[in-house]
């Protein structure tokens, strides 16, 4: 399989002691708007992060970046050793290392969730359907959606879609998950699935990043916790530091806002 | 009568496949990346949706149709290689096609650019995302436009009596003339039509529900 | 229930009418901050119209060279006046049948979303048996059916072929405005209805206050869309021998008897409406933009 | 009656052809010339009222007489027992046709027969398709305009054009048509009829005068010559026959 | 003025002293489905209630039934002493008395936010233009949006636009407010803003009803706390005793999801 060799190609320059996930000084514009002003942090494998902040402080276009759905401006984002920033880069040999989950979970609504799932691996890796079936039906379950194989996402609740959402990442065999607030819009109980489902996941060792609103959760799970504000990252800490003793005054107005 | 009224469907049913797939074509054209190749598309749509079907319909037939190669028939009579029958089909497929190539652009500009990034984050390709991701919603996205243009159609083909294709209208046309019973007559097609368009009218409803998104609400 | 997007654009007869995509959306928050729909007619708009002139022109002097009669575009400057001035009357059944089909058409679409079922079903009906009907059939049956002349109160109201040809055509373009309404009414939000009810508007306030100028803005695109397939309709009305620019054109023919003329003609024909209708086109998609990604 | 009505109102609605060169047709200002709106003229003329010239179609020149619309019909209609059922139809008849056709020289065609089976062009309602259809099997290819149906024989859309003998003659004097000719017979020579609505019968043996009249002093004649037509065998034989007996006047 | 006279009618009937809103085995039924399962509590002149409860428990429904957006099918629903389920109800006057905020916001897009808030009187009441425009401006300054009166529902951020939509409701001088979910879907930051604007309207002495599933802003400002489950209340309470002693099993466990 073409994935495979591309892996082995990539680990070569990797090793696990160091980052998975670095980024170094990025600068993203919109036109005339600097929605990341010099972005520097590194997360290393099996770790999770959440990154927290303000509307509109370029937490989603951070996370999009990572996965070269937007390209950057400056500086350089490494993933598992392998520049994103560079034009010469496999897009789609990065996509299959870095699973994304949004928050408007954006399923296939034409297809099951069985078959949201399976897709990417048929299609894009080429892998076999009765196996790639076997898989997709374990992952439903480990989301807790065994008996919701054939319902299409418009028969779901809005937490069920989340998790076939993250089954269909996870589908693909990640390195790396992003989350990005994959729970707003969700009720308390709903919200609950789906972090339950992530800390499993977490719990497996699998690296995951996220952009939260849930401070609860956030506090429950993080191994770092970063905070931006106006694209750069104003504070950072593990979360009992970060939330019990916030250093930076804007930081300090924002979480005392959380009722 | 019964003939015309067969001819009719028969017209109907090659203009409605040949509409679609100029449609299809053309919305795809629509997406090259050759400014030119854009262009042309455009001013094709622009040209056939901003005037009357009928006046193109005797354009085609009597212009286009002058500077076709010839083949001599069984009489001897150097004849167009195309005939009224083809010219009817070519001018109102292409009428049709116009308003499909606009339907299928917009069914695809309104798939959610989120949907597509989700494609793409999961790896696939452009070409893939279209193929699995884009078109099949696309299409569910214009089905009611296409269903009334393609209504839009069957009536419009009424317009092929004028170079005497013997579609309904036509067939009608004759024996009034003959006969002096055009309200009858006029009774007749205007049924005859209803109950045509009716038809196609349920089929593509049905068609809508049977490809309807469970629960999709946008 | 049915999905938003179908209530939306599934009723109306127009084709154009689907949602914007992104790159529609950024294209109109960048006219709505210029506040006014940039009618852009480029270059190449004007090398289109040119090329149908010449192509016309050219197909037509390609057949007429060989003859030593006067040229085809002596012929045709000769006609000239005549037939713009049938244009005009096409222009004028237009405007006449869009304000009587759209002054019907509204009442009808109303109807369509009352309250009473039988109203509601009886309007249904109407407007789906009218905009299923080829417009040629209605248009033969207003001309045979209604009288030349009315008598009302001793007076005589004539009742020329021309305003029974514009009836004729203002019934589909009546049933098309009436799924326009109804279509428009339904897009607005459920929601809107609620709040102007526990605002303790009455329906009918509401409908007038609230939802009937929300609807406007998103009726006019394919209003104006409608607008111009009747204008091209128009030349339906030659086939029951109203003097508009087609049986005009028909009858200059015949009176030229010269069938090498026919395509100069006819192409002319054509460019006139493509004169009238492209730049509505134009607009109408401007408006498009601007209105229904506004709401 | 009408012939009140006429009277009353100071002018005479008559229904002519507009499309049909030289019996009825547009000049570029727009109004209608040729034969028949001579004709009409000269009817207006003898009541003394002015003249209203309606453009009229085969499909509804008799609903039109019927309704009222117009007070007489002149407009190329063939006197047939089902039409003199719906309207008045005239006597003496004012004019006559017959059917032939003008086909490409290389054709060949000999007789009516040769016709089974073959496109014909024709115009849509026309009266001359009729036997060409029923008894000698041609297949009819109708348009809407002799424009166009000329049109199309030169494309070579049909082998022959069917209409009437005297528009087709007048065709053949044209350079553009040399390489075509009329090769067979005249036939079904039919009569043309003025008509009026049903119960009119002052107005109608008026009008019946006016025909006598127009056929007595050689009227209709003249005016084929005038717009360059060859004078049909019909006419000719009106006017010998009716020259000399003078009508007695109404109206 | 009809309203008033109205309303002197029915206060002969009812005494400050008796709850403003009294619902008493409320049952709903959407064709099968049963809604609402007998509903029963009362609510005093000035207090603040705040309803909580899974997603589908039918919190909204209630709102929308004292609003008589939606008819009930069995029991009685009395707002200052009027029966709401009764067929010959005057709705429009009821809806003077009851006003109800909603979670789309749902503002007249077509008019300004001034207009917004000014309509409903002007048409409803026919109220004098001058004046009620006196007032509107005072409600515009009570939400803390003056400076905004001149724009349009689009060119508002989310919580601008709700908070339009309790000046509307405002406007009106109702006697009750219903909030409905007032705050999903908003940041943090913008929820604090809507929060402390009820908690305005709450100090002012305005009976108000909340659906919220935002339990901080709910233990600080209730004077009653309901739990909603499957169409029945099953736990009700002073928010502090709610809070810290939940008796039902069912409500602990909600509770117990929330982080
Ligand atoms: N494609 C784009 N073009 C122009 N501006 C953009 C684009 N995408 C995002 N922005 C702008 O960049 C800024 C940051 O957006 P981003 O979505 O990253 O914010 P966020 O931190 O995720 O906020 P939220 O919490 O509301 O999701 C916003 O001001 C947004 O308007
Ligand atoms: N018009 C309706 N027709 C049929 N079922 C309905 C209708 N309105 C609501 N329902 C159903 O009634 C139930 C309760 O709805 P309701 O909106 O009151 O819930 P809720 O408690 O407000 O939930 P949420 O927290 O998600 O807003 C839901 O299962 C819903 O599907
Ligand atoms: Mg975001
Ligand atoms: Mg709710």
């Amino acid at each position: 399989m073409s994935s495979s060799s591309e892996t082995a190609a990539t680990q070569a320059t990797w090793t696990p002691d160091r980052p998975i996930v670095s980024i170094h000084g990025v600068h993203k514009r919109f036109g005339d708007f600097e929605v990341l002003r010099g972005v520097t942090f590194d997360v290393m494998k099996g770790d999770v992060v959440c990154v927290i902040g303000p509307s509109g402080s370029g937490k989603s276009t951070l996370l999009r970046c990572i996965n070269a759905l937007v390209p950057i401006d400056e500086g350089s984002i490494q993933v598992a050793g392998q520049e994103v920033h560079d034009p010469k880069l496999d897009k789609l040999a990065l996509r299959k290392k870095v699973g994304m989950v949004f928050q408007q979970y954006n399923l296939f609504p034409h297809k099951t969730a069985l078959q949201n799932v399976m897709m990417a691996p048929i299609q894009v890796l080429k892998q076999d359907k009765a196996e790639v079936r076997e898989r997709a039906l374990k992952l439903m379950k480990k989301v807790r959606l065994n008996g919701k194989e054939d319902a299409y996402p418009g028969e779901l609740s809005g937490g069920q879609q989340q998790r076939v959402a993250i089954a269909r990442s996870l589908a693909m065999n990640p390195d790396v998950m992003l989350f990005d607030e994959v729970t707003a819009a969700l009720d308390p109980e709903t919200v609950k699935e789906v972090l339950v489902t992530i800390r499993d996941l977490a719990e497996e060792g699998m690296t995951c990043m996220l952009v939260t609103h849930e401070m609860g959760f956030a506090r429950e799970i993080a191994d770092m916790m970063y905070f931006t504000d106006n694209g750069v990252i104003v504070e950072s800490g593990p979360p009992k530091e970060f939330f019990a003793n916030p250093r930076d005054a804007r930081t300090k107005e924002f979480l005392g806002q959380i009722l | 009568m019964v003939r015309g009224f067969f001819n009719t469907i028969y017209l109907s049913l090659i203009c409605l496949a040949l509409s679609v797939v100029i449609g299809l074509v053309g919305a795809w054209l629509q997406g090259s990346p050759l400014k030119w190749t854009r262009r042309i598309v455009q001013g094709y749509i622009q040209l056939f949706r901003n005037t009357p079907p009928l006046v193109q319909m005797y354009f085609f037939f009597f212009a286009l149709g002058s500077l076709m190669p010839r083949m001599e028939n069984e009489y001897g009579i150097m004849e167009p290689v195309l005939s009224n029958w083809h010219w009817a089909i070519i001018s109102l497929s292409f009428f049709a096609g116009a308003f499909n190539v606009e339907i299928f652009r917009s069914g695809i500009e309104a798939v959610p650019r989120s949907t597509v990034e989700a494609a793409e984050s999961l790896g696939y390709t452009r070409l893939k995302t279209y193929i699995y991701v884009v078109l099949p919603l696309a299409f569910r996205v214009c089905l009611p436009a296409l269903n009334n243009n393609l209504v839009n159609l069957v009536k419009t083909t009424t317009l092929a009596y004028a170079i005497a294709v013997p579609e309904m209208l036509y067939v009608a046309n004759q024996i009034w003339s003959d006969s002096v019973n055009v309200p009858e007559m006029m009774t007749f097609l205007l049924l005859a039509y209803v109950v045509l368009v009716g038809l196609l009218v349920h089929v593509m409803n049905r068609w809508e529900r049977a490809m309807r998104l469970p629960g999709y609400g946008v | 229930m049915r999905a938003a997007g179908e209530r939306l654009y599934g009723t109306t007869d127009l084709p154009v009418l689907l949602p914007p995509g992104e790159r529609l959306l950024r294209r109109a928050s960048r006219e709505r901050t210029d506040g006014v729909p940039r009618l852009t007619l480029k270059a190449w708009h004007g090398a289109v119209i040119a090329a149908v002139v010449l192509l016309a022109a050219a197909a037509a002097q390609a057949q007429g060279a060989a003859e030593a009669r006067p040229g085809v575009l002596t012929a045709l400057w000769k006609w000239v006046p005549l037939l713009v001035e049938g244009f005009l009357f096409n222009i004028a059944i237009s405007f006449l049948g869009m304000g009587i089909g759209t002054a019907l058409g509204t009442v009808l679409g109303v109807m369509q979303i009352s309250l009473l079922p039988p109203v509601r079903a009886g309007s249904w009906i109407v407007t789906q048996f009218f905009r299923n009907a080829p417009w040629l059939v209605l248009l033969f049956f207003c001309m045979f059916l209604l009288p030349f002349e009315f008598r009302v109160m001793g007076f005589v109201v004539p009742f020329p072929d021309w305003v029974k040809a514009t009836l004729g055509l203002s019934l589909p373009v009546m049933a098309n405005v009436s799924e326009i309404v109804r279509g428009a009414v339904q897009s607005i939000p459920s929601g809107q209805w609620e709040a102007a009810e526990s605002l303790a508007f009455s329906r009918r306030q509401t409908l007038v206050q609230i939802i009937l100028p929300q609807c406007i803005k998103r009726m006019l695109p394919p209003w104006m869309n409608l607008y111009a397939i009747l204008t091209m309709a128009t030349v339906l009305a030659s086939v029951v021998g109203v003097s508009e620019v087609m049986t005009l054109t028909q009858r200059v023919l015949s009176a030229e008897s010269r069938p090498e003329l026919l395509v100069p003609f006819y192409g002319f024909v054509l460019l006139l409406f493509f004169m009238y209708c492209y730049p509505i086109a134009r607009f109408t998609h401007k408006l498009e933009l601007r209105y229904v990604v506004k709401l | 009656d009408v012939l009140d009505k006429v009277m009353e109102r100071g002018t005479l609605v008559v229904g002519v052809k507009a499309d049909y060169k030289p019996y009825g047709f547009l000049n570029p200002d727009g109004d209608i010339v040729g034969i028949e709106p001579d004709l009409a003229q000269d009817v207006a003329d003898t009541l003394g009222v002015e003249l209203e010239l309606v453009p009229v179609v085969a499909s509804n020149r008799m609903q039109f007489l019927d309704q009222g619309k117009i007070d007489l019909m002149i407009a190329t209609m063939t006197d047939r027992p089902d039409r003199r059922k719906v309207v008045n139809i005239l006597n003496p008849d004012y004019y006559s046709s017959g059917t032939n056709i003008i086909a490409r020289k290389s054709a060949e065609f000999d007789e009516w027969e040769d016709l089974e089976g073959v496109p014909v062009c024709g115009i849509q309602g026309a009266f001359y398709n009729r036997k060409t259809q029923r008894e000698f099997g041609a297949k009819i290819v109708g348009f809407t305009g002799t424009s166009e149906a000329l049109n199309a024989l030169q494309q070579g859309r049909c082998a022959a054009f069917v209409y009437d003998d005297s528009f087709l003659a007048s065709r053949l004097q044209e350079a553009e048509w040399s390489e075509y000719n009329m090769p067979l017979q005249t036939i079904d020579d039919a009569p043309w009829g003025l008509a009026v609505k049903h119960g009119e019968e002052r107005f109608a043996r008026f009008m019946s005068g006016m025909v006598v009249k127009w056929h007595v002093d050689g009227r209709i004649v003249e005016l084929e010559k005038e717009y360059g037509i060859k004078p049909t065998p019909f006419t000719q034989r009106m006017h010998e026959l009716f020259s000399g007996f003078v009508p007695k006047e109404e109206g």
